[in-house]
């Protein structure tokens, strides 16, 4: 057997970082000009045959998925070109073990534990004195009262429309508090709330939700269950629904409070043609636009959250807005001390110092491995 | 020009009219089409329903070796929510519903992070490759400043007095421009939409063109 | 029972998760993989209460004999005719979204033009809320109304009809002036997100459980 | 009543109308509004035109559904054509879902009807959907003729021409996805990230905005974004001298000028309506307060 061992071409081999075992990373370095393929073979500790373990793409990297943790392997590659071939080995043996955590992701981890821990702590704090915390208010939450107040002088009913998400979106659960603070004030004022739903799930809620408003209001008996009901599980056909509703009911009042999609602008439109008070919020930042131009009062994505939070003044709710309240903070003296640092190791570098440069691109390396 | 003769070209175009005939007002034709569609598409998420979960996720695995057993679980998990049906057993929703909102909340934590957040600073600093010339220099700290005063918006804990009150103005300018863009783009997508049809019409169906 | 359990559950499925999210190591690293799948089942069963809500709905209606209920026949038509062209397309062939099986023939020839009319209805209603409904009522308003204008404008050949320099400002206002806030927004909305998820998964938030 | 408090409770069944009339009249009789490329749709172009018969194939992929092929259809259909004018090898990918393979096959029939001579399997090759989603994009990072076995046709991919030498991503030059969801995402996350394959798109307006981010910070190659973006490449074949069918965003064009126009006209006329109501109450409540 005639074959090249040529100096440059090599290859290395190591166990896979930040997986599970089973795979071990082969890298080759200077392929030779005219490559038309790289054959990989391995060798297990204690064989005496190198046995074949496939191709390596040109790029000259890949992964062995095949071996056995805890073997020992030593590799050879045969660079195959028009006339001839050249071959490189490794001179250690190596073996695959699974790891106990992803380095990688090693960033996500650290904001997770901080972005937690600091929610977590601001919800025990609210419980023990909810009045401490202070939330801004929104200029919608008072909207509220006074919508409630004029559709019911208008002997006109409310209308409140959930959103076409279920019950696990953030827009959603936060729509339901609102509902509660709108329900109780119907029920002071003896008015009545229609509440049309998308999702089943959503409903049930609802209603129970409804019911216990109207209780603690001292008018249990006031609550219609059928006012909270099922209208379709089709995108358009709800639109078409509620748009009946609103022209048919009048409402002097209409509350589009969760996640929305296309459908929004039909609602919104009609909403406004009735000549009704209308108070929006979403999460769903793409239908934001419609509703800033064609409602009275609208709280825009987060300000749903921070809504919630101000009405209920339920510690669970406000610790989490001072929560992502501290993370943006901490985003803003990050990016901050970024500008700072990042100009004075500029300065620093066309001074011949490139030491500086070299540390900020390196926190840049950080914060992205987090996207590994 | 020339009118087409697929029988099937008919149905889809007198389809797209019904519907259109809502614009000039609610009548039993568009009625009979918007329940033709909703019963269309209720079948055709049960097919795909059936072919996209039933048949690779529970029968194949199920039924084939190498059986997978634990998959019994999530199917008993899954039958709970039929408890939503009755009155008495209501409650047994609460099971799978816990699950599936746990699951899901846990998987898109690292999502939210890693993409959302992480990866949104890490875009956010400002390189010195990003000052290239005035303008781009101009343009990063246009970003920056957008950024920056949208954050400042967005934070609830804090009166809005001096300059935190007007960093919180200039924000939710930014805020409303983004948000004319995006409006700009809806609005053109719907437009484009409409175009379509009307292709459809006068092309595939009357022959004009 | 009745809620103890449930919050077990939620607790016990959020950790393995997030812990398997970060440890590859034996069980963690195939746990995430087998939660999906999980998810995924029982997705398919929530969408079944969906269909059942929408099926007695219209039951409900023709037994009542409402105003109209003869619709509810006609969803019927429509949903059995659906299922049973499926239903022989799945029995012929692995892929009833093949073209040339009955099932793709009712889809393309009807089911499509339906969807894309429903949709293309939008650029109407879009029409008349722009004169009815959409008002500079304030300054956030006005802003992105005029915003709205300028990219409506300089993203047509219209627009580069009547000033060259059009479209140029309105690619302006998408790389430069939006990039900030929505990535602002993006990181807002999501630490909200997460803080939610967080809350559920610690069993502080029941608002679903009610 | 005055005549602006008249005009602002104009029917809408009128605006209506003018809507469908804006986008009728110059679809019927087009004008020719000159259409000029941007830079993200140029950027494409020329990636795909310096290709040629001996370069690594183009992997277009199909991810959208039928409500949206307006937008999306002459893209798909545009690449298609430029591909094969070119003589670029081109695999067409029906789609990580099931539904979107037969928009694939509408697609690839109408062209493949304005190329009599080009064959399937040995200038393009059309394959049907496999279940998996983010795992079949993996997969083909390793092994397209495994994962796949077989072409649309039932032809198996190791004996179709086209497909020798052909293995994964490092014999792909770009993975264009023309999508109407967030696959892209999906392409840059498996595909890119793990196998540094180039990834292209194309989208609709809607989603357009939320991918300037990743434009801007070069992840993808180049991007169509709705219609016009369409009518873009469409203009760049057809100023290359390179046949691009019958060009229908191009010809949607004008209409969306002239529906744009007239939407900009109304949120003016509208606005102005509004003001001067609002104008006239105040003053009407003023003077009522006067008596």
């Amino acid at each position: 057997m005639i074959f090249f061992l040529i100096i440059g071409f090599s290859i290395v081999a190591n166990d896979t970082p930040n997986d599970a075992g089973g795979s071990i990373l082969i890298t080759t370095y200077n392929i030779p000009e005219g490559t038309q393929k790289i054959e990989l073979y391995r060798l297990a500790k204690g064989d005496t045959i190198y046995e074949e373990a496939g191709l390596i793409p040109p790029r000259g990297e890949c992964e062995d998925v095949s071996v056995v943790d805890g073997v020992e392997y030593l590799y050879r590659v045969r660079a195959i070109t028009e006339d001839t071939f050249y071959v490189a080995e490794t001179k250690e043996f190596i073996s695959s073990s699974p790891q106990w955590f992803n380095r990688t992701r090693i960033t996500v981890l650290l904001f997770f534990i901080l972005f937690g821990g600091v929610v977590l702590v601001y919800i025990e704090l609210a419980k023990k004195n909810p009045k401490g915390l202070f939330i801004r208010k929104l200029p919608a939450l008072d909207a509220i009262d006074e919508a409630v107040g004029r559709s019911t002088e208008m002997g006109k009913p409310v209308l409140f429309v959930p959103g076409l998400e279920g019950i696990t979106d953030a827009g959603t659960l936060a729509s339901i508090t609102i509902l509660e603070k709108v329900g109780k004030r119907v029920a002071e004022y003896g008015s009545r709330v229609i509440h049309p739903n998308f999702d089943p799930i959503v409903m049930t809620t609802a209603q129970e939700t409804l019911k216990t408003a109207f209780s603690e209001a001292g008018r249990p008996d006031a609550f219609n269950k059928d006012d909270v009901f099922y209208l379709t599980y089709e995108q358009f056909g709800f639109a078409a629904g509620v748009d009946g509703i609103m022209l048919r009911e009048k409402p002097g009042a209409i509350f589009l409070q969760g996640y929305f999609y296309a459908e929004s602008l039909i609602l919104a439109e009609t909403g406004y043609s009735i000549g009704a008070i209308q108070i929006a919020g979403t999460n769903a930042t793409t239908q934001l636009p419609f509703f800033v131009a064609a409602c009275d009062y609208v709280l825009l994505g987060e300000e749903m959250f921070a809504a919630s939070a101000y009405i209920s003044r339920e510690p669970r709710l406000l610790g989490s807005i001072k929560g992502s309240d501290l993370a943006k903070l901490a985003i803003l003296c990050l990016i901050g001390a970024g500008v700072i640092f990042g100009t004075f190791a500029v300065i620093a570098n066309n001074a011949g110092n490139p030491s500086y440069l070299g540390i900020f691109n390196r926190v840049l390396d950080f914060i992205a491995r987090g996207n590994g | 020009m020339s009118i087409s003769t697929s029988i099937w070209i008919w149905i889809a175009a007198l389809l797209t009219l019904m519907i259109y005939s809502f614009l000039y007002k609610d009548n039993p034709f568009y009625r009979l089409a918007e329940h033709i569609f909703m019963g269309l598409s209720l079948g055709y998420t049960l097919v795909i329903l059936w072919y996209d979960y039933i048949i690779p996720r529970i029968y194949q695995p199920l039924f084939f070796s190498p059986h997978q057993w634990s998959l019994i679980f999530p199917i008993l998990l899954g039958m709970m929510t039929f408890g939503i049906f009755s009155k008495k057993y209501n409650w047994l929703i609460k099971y799978p519903l816990a699950f599936y909102v746990s699951a899901f909340a846990a998987i898109q934590i690292p999502v939210m992070l890693r993409s959302w957040i992480l990866k949104q600073v890490e875009a956010s600093f400002l390189t010195p490759d990003k000052f290239s010339s005035v303008f781009n220099s101009i343009n990063a700290i246009l970003i920056f400043v957008g950024l920056v005063t949208t954050l400042i918006y967005f934070y609830f804990s804090k009166k809005r007095e001096h300059g935190f009150g007007a960093a919180a103005t200039v924000g939710i300018v930014f805020i409303m421009v983004a948000f004319g863009a995006a409006f700009g783009y809806t609005v053109m997508a719907r437009i484009s939409l409409l175009i379509g049809r009307m292709q459809f019409l006068i092309q595939d169906w009357l022959g004009i063109m | 029972m009745k809620k103890r359990v449930p919050l077990l559950i939620t607790f016990i499925t959020g950790f393995i998760v997030i812990v398997s999210f970060f440890v590859p190591h034996r069980p963690f690293g195939a746990l995430e993989t087998e939660t999906l799948i999980w998810y995924s089942i029982i997705l398919g069963f929530t969408l079944l209460i969906g269909v059942d809500s929408l099926v007695r709905l219209h039951t409900r209606q023709i037994r009542r004999k409402k105003k109209g209920w003869w619709y509810s026949i006609v969803f019927f038509a429509g949903f059995f005719y659906c299922l049973t062209i499926g239903i022989i397309s799945l029995i012929r062939t692995p892929n009833p979204f093949q073209p040339g099986t009955v099932f793709f023939y009712g889809y393309e020839t009807i089911l499509i033009p339906l969807q894309s009319t429903m949709f293309a209805l939008l650029a109407f209603f879009v029409a008349s809320a722009s004169y009815r409904a959409f008002r500079a009522r304030n300054l956030d308003a006005t802003l992105l109304l005029i915003t709205a204008v300028i990219v409506m404008i300089g993203r047509v050949p219209a627009g580069h009809k009547l000033w060259t320099r059009l479209p140029g400002i309105a690619n302006w206002v998408f790389d430069v002036l939006q990039m900030g806030p929505m990535r602002g927004i993006m990181i807002g909305v999501a630490l909200g997100a997460v803080a939610m998820s967080l809350r559920l998964i610690l069993g502080i938030e029941r608002t679903y459980l009610s | 009543m005055g005549f602006w408090q008249r005009l602002l409770q104009l029917d809408r069944k009128w605006i209506f109308l003018g809507i469908a009339i804006v986008v009728i009249i110059p679809l019927i009789k087009p004008l020719g509004l000159p259409i000029k490329p941007t830079k993200p749709v140029q950027d494409l172009f020329n990636y795909i035109d310096t290709l040629g018969p001996q370069s690594d194939a183009i992997f277009l992929v199909c991810d959208f559904d039928p409500s949206l092929m307006p937008e999306l259809m002459p893209m798909i259909q545009s690449i298609l054509r430029h591909c094969l004018t070119k003589g670029v090898p081109v695999i067409l990918h029906g789609g990580l879902y099931p539904a979107y393979i037969g928009i694939a096959k509408m697609a690839i029939d109408e062209v493949a009807a304005e190329f009599p001579e080009k064959k399937s399997g040995e200038d393009y090759v059309f394959l049907g959907f496999i279940p998996g989603v983010t795992a079949v994009i993996l997969a083909i990072g390793i092994d397209i003729a495994s994962t796949f076995k077989t072409d649309y046709y039932g032809v198996p991919i190791d004996s179709l021409p086209m497909m020798y030498g052909i293995k994964n991503y490092s014999d792909i030059s770009l993975v264009v996805d023309i999508s109407g969801s967030s696959s892209p995402e999906s392409w840059l996350m498996y595909g890119q990230e793990r196998y540094s394959v180039n990834v292209g798109l194309g989208c609709t307006a809607v989603s357009a905005p939320s991918y300037y981010a990743f434009l801007q910070s070069g992840q993808f190659v180049g991007m169509m974004g709705g219609m016009k973006g369409a009518a873009e490449y469409e203009e760049l074949l057809a100023r290359k001298g390179y046949p691009a069918g019958k060009r229908p965003a191009t010809t949607g064009m004008d209409s969306q000028s002239f529906a744009h126009l007239l939407i900009i006209l109304l949120v003016i006329l509208g606005n102005i309506g509004y003001f001067v109501v609002r104008r006239a109450e105040r003053k009407a409540g003023m003077e009522r307060r006067k008596r």
